[in-house]
């Protein structure tokens, strides 16, 4: 292991590194309590439940996600895109280092299912209750992980090219949606009522797919190797996991 | 205001019990140890999530953050000791940090 | 002593003990382990200050730290990358 | 629809050698044509436009071009009387000195990058002279340190790129002291338009003591390029440079930029009587007379014909300071004409040891012997800019020194005699020795490197002729000074206005 | 008008998804996205000329409960700046990563990263700026480590991490300050800082102010936390290092500036700005120290990103010291003026060091006298770019300069005026360092252009700073809404 980046701290430093960051918990810790005692703030709970019926969803944290706050959302999944994009430009992607036993692959063949079907739950039930677009994609991705450790070194992906434009798909909706409303004259990702629960639905699943896909990407790490061209697209495809590597 | 003190009490436990799970983490001098560690401490901190009303985060914690992000780091943990084992050779790795 | 209060001080504690071992630890991976505890401080405090004492809780943190979270993966795994690519000498 | 005429002419000046220097930096190096055409346009067109400036100011017209920076700072092109003065001095000698560095510099390298910077450095010399507020002339002071620069280090031998570093060093710093002086008064007052008599006076007495700081900054940043003494050092170094250079550098441009600043800073800036009155004269005068005697004493020892002629600059730019520091309207006359006299002497005797480097190779005096039978022409112009420099009626710098006497005794500082006189007597020690080895002394069987073979002209005629020009205008200046339009008389206009 | 604000970072993320989906059309789709960019900014500082702030409510949900986005003057001038300069390095990165291998990972990442600038300079919202500058900093040390090189790596990885330290401790500063003032929003934090009801909430919020500056004077490289930047700029492709010295750093501390002076105006103190002044002085000594001894060309360059950086922060004493007026709307302008004119000097500086990298094959200082005098457009460039960086007329940091020592005397700050002196003639050394080995006995060059395309893009950005912005100010002190005695 090289991956040391700065010389060996001194004892006395580090001695004086510990000294200040404790001074530095209790400083924060006494700035909190005082204001805490004082004069909390209210929070915004109260707004939040008030605008809900305006908003398309019943579940506040979805409403807050895809709706009042959405460009953090649109960001937030250009940076899972910009992560993704930076681990393809550091080198192709390392084979799997594991080969699998029988009883993973089983199991595998039991809990990748399983993993995709409360993903889409979790999709599905995100506008009323606990759930949601990166809930369900983190499902997804770990059904791509199994994969990949039962042995499939491109964890169920599919070939680049379908690869990028799912990565794009959920981003790409989410600004068409917007450039749309914006186009009809309301401002940019200012849904109209009636439509907005089906839209940040829309938006959800394509995005759950572009997570899905991005998380399965950053763990496997790297370019898909170009030679390596497997036709069949989609991420639902069982793989035979007893293959050696 | 026995059942409020009980769950004072719960409560106390349930921090102590993350902030006992952060030091073991943070202070685990082989990767893979730490990167174990690293996902109870996920799950555990989802648990209070939970505990403190926020289950969508707590969801989300524990599929991303302790799920997905520590698999990551475990899957370069494993590598990393993977190859360092190929290079049994090579000078110990620098890996000893001073104790604090 | 009220139970949000602690709550939010694990949350500053997290955050020092994670900027401790990020400062002073020169594996990649331990620091990685370090920013991920030093964010996750920082969520809790925010997911402590979202919970009012039975009411609703605010979900506008929630909403925050849900993001957050997908940001520190997404920063963790770049990360692990660039260590990868240093190490650069395929892997098995 | 005047009066945008009126400010565009300050800046159609500036253009008129800021353009050709900007595209002649693109001309590829072999287009000498091009180069040349560019060249000879710039300077021919600002030689009208002055012409019509020098008509306008005689006439009252006043000419005002203003850029508003940001409230409180602007860029103000101006023409006042003194700025003429400098104008015309600087576009007539650019001209000439165009037409000799084109002659000089034939197959010489990188061509494009020196006349480049050659416009540019005079586009900074005209925005000096404009400039109608401090902070534009310390803007095209320190533009004007920059265009020089790649000039003095042009030749790229290493001798060269040590003078030109010897030159930066002293000109960046003191451009920085120059630009504190200049902010620290900005502070006190607000804008500092250069205004005749001064704005100074009005300001309360509080402020005295910061206004005599002031000065002694301002006369720092001024006096690295005047070459006052201490601060001279850079001046006999960048003598490395080529020929045209060092006569735009000593006539024009450089010492004559700090001169001329000196010059706004007791005049427009404190104002003659108030700067007399906190005691800043003296030590002007006292400054300006050590660097005269340093200057010629040094020149005396030097054997390299342009390292005299770099000592005898130091001491002969003093007269203009020396001129600012007495109190009184005949030595003002007698210094701002010296502004012109020295230039036109300078720029001839520079041009003549150029003539006789590169015709002949001979560089230093001691090889000049019987000089004046290869090259009479060229020995005859440099013996009028000599005599001029020593003073010897009727040639300019007779006036000068006329007039900077007659002013010393009606201002009663009799001292400023002594130094007149040990300095004409050093002038006359170190030039009458060089005037008769040429003359008079057996010329040597081969010179040096005779690389220009003497045909129906001693050397070519783009050599030739710049300097017989030059001399012809010391001695019109000196036999016509009391003609309209003559330095003299103009300095006599700008003496009455500063002296109500 | 207000459409323009979103487009500023829609048209950019578009442009990044459709290059991510189509790679082999990677250069072709990349350059009109910027394209497009610079022409919807130039319609946004229209709106902002005219109408002196344009505001948006993102999704038309209103502040707390929604996104703000706001451009005013200063925002509208990063903006432009931003523009501008990415439009030449685009143009320049267009030919320098002709190897479509490599151009399919810069062009992506780098729209993403201009999408992440135009977000930060209109955000007005403290948690979607922390997502611009996650987003930022991800797509920087991304970028930053295309060559490949070890060293590069580790140096972006160093750059990665210390981005991720910074962001999260500003993101505790934003948690602190949801905690107690329950808003994101820069208007509606700032009305209830200045209304001051609580001296608890007045700490709470000057220590959230005080992680989020820490946070950022680490992105910002302000000394002694620049430590990261050399090693990372000074390895990085040309265009990337030309982009992360003009923009990426100025971002960070353009959201400090708002910060100070906006939004926690009332809760900064004379003493807390002396010392962002300190350690500016530190940073302009130092960087310029550090400038003058470095052996590689890219390495002073990125040195002196350091020093320059530290010239910005000289402002806040400065700033803080004057009351409101003539005086100190100028310096306002200053030192937005400064950013501008690094911002385009050191792109250019860098987009030319990198030509004569690709020159020479090497950018070793001592020996590049041959090819600096075989490329005279590119000399020109680097002495157009220094003479900014030493802050000479005609440039736009010779103006800030003036400004700014007038700003410091007439405050009585006395001891920032031999900073500035030390500081100015420090970088005259470094710089002439350089422009000296253009001075030597080589063969005449034949042109004045080598190679159009690589050369043309990082003159006209040096000459902006060193020309345009010396001369024309006028215009940014209209839109700063500062004109005084301007029409």
């Amino acid at each position: 292991m090289r991956n040391s980046l700065e010389p060996k701290p001194q004892r006395s430093a580090a001695l004086l590194v510990v000294v200040l960051l404790i001074l530095l918990a209790g400083l924060l810790q006494w700035v909190y309590f005082t204001h805490a005692a004082t004069a909390p703030g209210a929070g915004l709970t109260a707004l939040a439940q008030a605008e809900l019926p305006r908003s398309g969803v019943t579940n506040p944290v979805t409403a807050v996600l895809l709706n009042y706050r959405a460009l953090d959302t649109l960001l937030e999944l250009s940076v899972l895109l910009t992560a993704m994009l930076g681990i393809w430009s550091l080198g192709p992607a390392t084979p799997g280092y594991q080969q699998a036993g029988a009883v993973f692959a089983g199991l595998a063949a039991w809990v990748v299912p399983l993993l995709i079907l409360s993903g889409g739950y979790l999709l599905w039930i995100g506008a009323k209750a606990p759930g949601g677009a990166f809930q369900a994609g983190a499902l997804l991705a770990a059904a791509g992980v199994i994969q990949r450790l039962g042995g499939d070194p491109r964890a169920s992906l599919p070939n680049e090219s379908a690869q990028r434009w799912l990565a794009i798909a959920g981003i790409g909706i989410f600004a068409l949606v917007g450039l749309a409303t914006l186009v009809a004259g309301r401002g940019f990702l200012d849904y109209p009522l009636a439509w907005a629960g089906w839209l940040i639905l829309l938006i959800e699943t394509f995005a759950t797919l572009t997570i899905a896909t991005l998380l399965t990407a950053a763990y496997v790490g790297g370019q898909p190797p170009p030679s390596q061209t497997t036709a069949t697209p989609g991420m639902h495809r069982m793989q035979a996991p007893d293959r050696k590597a | 205001m026995t059942a409020t003190l009980a769950l004072l009490i719960f409560d106390v436990l349930m921090l102590l019990t993350l902030l006992g799970l952060a030091v073991a983490t943070l202070s685990s001098r082989d990767p893979r140890r730490a990167a174990i560690l690293f996902i109870a401490f996920g799950l555990w901190l989802s648990l209070v999530w939970a505990r403190l009303g926020a289950p969508d985060v707590a969801l989300a914690e524990a599929a991303i953050g302790a799920g997905l992000g520590g698999a990551l780091i475990l899957s370069a943990a494993r590598r990393a000791r993977a190859s360092s084992q190929a290079k049994a050779r090579a000078p110990t790795p620098p890996e000893r940090t001073p104790p604090v | 002593m009220d139970a949000e209060l602690l709550y939010a001080s694990a949350g500053f504690i997290l955050f020092v003990l994670g900027i401790w071992s990020l400062l002073l630890h020169r594996l990649l991976i331990r620091k990685l382990i370090a920013l991920n505890i030093m964010g996750s401080g920082v969520f809790h405090l925010l997911i402590a200050t979202a919970e009012h004492h039975g009411e609703p809780a605010d979900p506008v943190p929630h909403a925050l730290v849900l993001t957050g979270i997908v940001v520190a993966v997404s920063a963790t795994a770049l990360a692990l990358s660039f260590g990868r690519a240093l190490r650069g000498d395929g892997d098995d | 629809m005047m009066e945008t005429l009126d400010s565009l002419l300050p800046v159609a000046i500036l253009l008129s050698s800021l353009l050709p220097g900007l595209a002649i930096f693109m001309v590829a190096e072999d287009s000498h044509w091009l180069r040349g055409l560019l060249n000879m346009t710039g300077a021919l067109v600002k030689l009208v436009l002055v012409g019509m400036l020098v008509w306008g100011v005689y006439h009252d017209h006043s000419y005002d071009a203003e850029l508003v920076l940001a409230p409180g700072l602007s860029l103000v092109l101006q023409a006042d009387a003194l700025s003429v003065l400098f104008v015309t001095l600087s576009s007539v000698l650019w001209l000439v000195t165009t037409v000799y560095a084109i002659g000089y510099l034939e197959h010489s390298p990188n061509r494009s990058r020196f006349f480049g910077f050659f416009s540019l450095c005079v586009t900074a010399t005209i925005g000096i002279a404009l400039a109608g507020n401090l902070f534009t002339f310390v803007v095209f002071y320190e533009i004007l340190t920059l265009a020089t620069y790649p000039l003095v280090s042009h030749r790229g031998t290493p001798d060269a790129t040590a003078g030109a570093r010897a030159y930066l060093a002293y000109t960046m710093t003191g451009g920085a002291v120059l630009m504190i002086g200049a902010v620290w008064l900005q502070t006190l007052i607000g804008p500092v338009d250069f205004t005749q008599g001064g704005l100074l006076a009005e300001q309360p007495e509080a402020l005295h003591g910061q206004f005599i700081i002031i000065f002694v900054l301002l006369l720092a940043g001024l006096g690295v390029k005047a070459a006052l003494v201490p601060l001279h050092g850079w001046l006999p170094r960048s003598m490395v440079a080529p020929a045209p250079v060092s006569a735009l550098l000593h006539a024009v441009a450089v010492v004559k930029a700090g001169a001329f600043g000196i010059v706004r800073l007791v005049y427009d800036i404190y104002g003659v009587e108030f700067a007399h009155a906190l005691g800043l004269l003296t030590l002007l005068g006292v400054l300006a007379s050590v660097t005269i005697l340093y200057g010629s004493i040094m020149a005396l020892s030097q054997d390299g014909l342009k390292k005299r002629l770099a000592y005898s600059t130091v001491s002969q730019v003093s007269y203009i300071a020396l001129g600012a520091s007495i109190f009184g309207p005949v030595a003002t006359i007698g210094g701002m004409v010296h502004l012109v006299h020295q230039g036109i002497m300078k720029i001839t005797l520079f041009l003549c040891a150029g003539n006789y480097a590169e015709t002949l190779g001979v560089h230093k005096v001691s090889e000049m012997d019987g000089i004046g039978r290869r090259m009479p022409w060229t020995t005859l112009a440099f013996s009028v800019g000599a005599l001029g420099m020593i003073g010897i009626p009727p040639i300019a710098g007779f006036i000068s020194k006329w007039y900077l006497g007659l002013g010393a005794i009606k201002a009663d500082m009799p001292w400023v005699l002594l130094v007149l006189g040990a300095s004409t007597l050093l002038n006359a020690a170190y030039f009458l020795p060089i005037l008769f080895r040429a003359w008079f002394r057996e010329p040597p069987p081969h010179w040096p490197h005779e690389d220009i073979p003497r045909r129906r002209l001693e050397t070519h005629a783009t050599l030739l002729w710049p300097p017989l020009i030059t001399a012809a205008l010391c001695l019109l200046a000196g036999l016509f000074a009391a003609a309209p339009f003559s330095p003299l008389e103009w300095t006599t206009l700008i003496a009455r206005r500063e002296y109500p | 008008m207000t459409d323009s604000l979103v487009l500023a970072l829609v048209v950019p993320l578009a442009g990044a998804l459709l290059v991510t989906a189509l790679p082999a059309h990677a250069a072709r789709i990349g350059l009109f996205s910027v394209m497009l960019n610079t022409l919807n900014i130039a319609l946004l500082t229209l709106g902002v000329w005219q109408h002196d702030e344009l505001q948006l409510a993102l999704g038309d949900w209103a502040p707390p409960l929604g996104i703000g986005f706001v451009a005013d003057g200063l925002s509208a001038a990063m903006l432009a700046m931003t523009a501008l300069v990415s439009l030449a390095i685009s143009v320049y990165a267009g030919d320098y990563f002709r190897d479509p291998a490599r151009a399919r990972h810069f062009w992506p990442l780098w729209l993403l990263l201009l999408t992440s600038l135009n977000g930060l300079f209109l955000a007005a919202d403290l948690f979607n700026l922390y997502v611009n500058l996650e987003l930022l900093g991800l797509s920087a040390a991304a970028l930053g480590a295309l060559g490949g090189q070890r060293t590069a790596l580790e140096a972006n990885l160093r750059y990665l991490l210390v981005g991720l330290l910074g962001s999260m401790t500003y993101l505790l500063g934003v948690a602190l300050i949801y905690s107690g003032f329950s808003t994101l929003d820069f208007a509606q934090l700032a009305a209830q800082l200045a209304r001051g009801d609580a001296a608890a909430s007045g700490l709470l919020g000057a220590t959230a102010l005080g992680l989020m500056v820490m946070g950022l004077a680490l992105k910002a490289a302000l000394f002694p936390l620049h430590f990261w930047l050399p090693p990372a700029h000074g390895s990085a492709p040309a265009p990337v290092s030309a982009a992360l010295s003009a923009l990426v750093v100025k971002a960070a501390f353009y959201l400090i500036l708002r910060l100070w002076l906006e939004v926690f105006a009332p809760l900064t103190t004379q003493g807390a700005a002396n010392l962002l002044g300190l350690l500016g002085a530190g940073a302009v000594l130092w960087g310029s120290w550090q400038a003058l001894r470095a052996e590689r060309l890219k390495l002073l360059a990125a040195y002196s990103t350091v020093a320059q950086l530290g010239y910005l922060f000289l402002f806040f004493p400065i700033l803080q010291g004057l009351p409101a007026g003539e005086t100190r709307s100028n310096l306002f302008a200053a030192v937005t003026l400064m950013a501008l004119a690094h911002g385009f000097a050191k792109s250019g500086l860098f987009l030319a060091a990198g030509f004569v990298q690709q020159q020479a094959g090497h950018d070793r200082i001592a020996e590049l006298g041959t090819t600096l005098q075989q490329l005279p457009a590119t000399t020109l460039t680097l002495a157009l770019a220094g003479t900014a960086l030493i802050g000479l007329p005609p440039s736009g940091s010779f103006v800030a300069k003036w400004l700014l020592l007038g700003g410091a005397m007439a405050n009585g700050q006395w001891w920032w005026v031999l900073v500035l002196l030390a500081g100015t003639l420090l970088a005259v050394a470094y710089v002439f360092r350089l422009m000296t080995r253009a001075f030597g006995l080589e063969p005449t060059p034949r042109h004045f252009f080598t190679q159009a395309r690589a050369e043309g893009p990082a003159l006209l950005l040096a000459a902006m700073a060193t020309g345009v912005l010396g001369v024309a100010t006028a215009p940014l002190w209209h839109l700063l809404g500062t004109s005084g005695g301007l029409g």
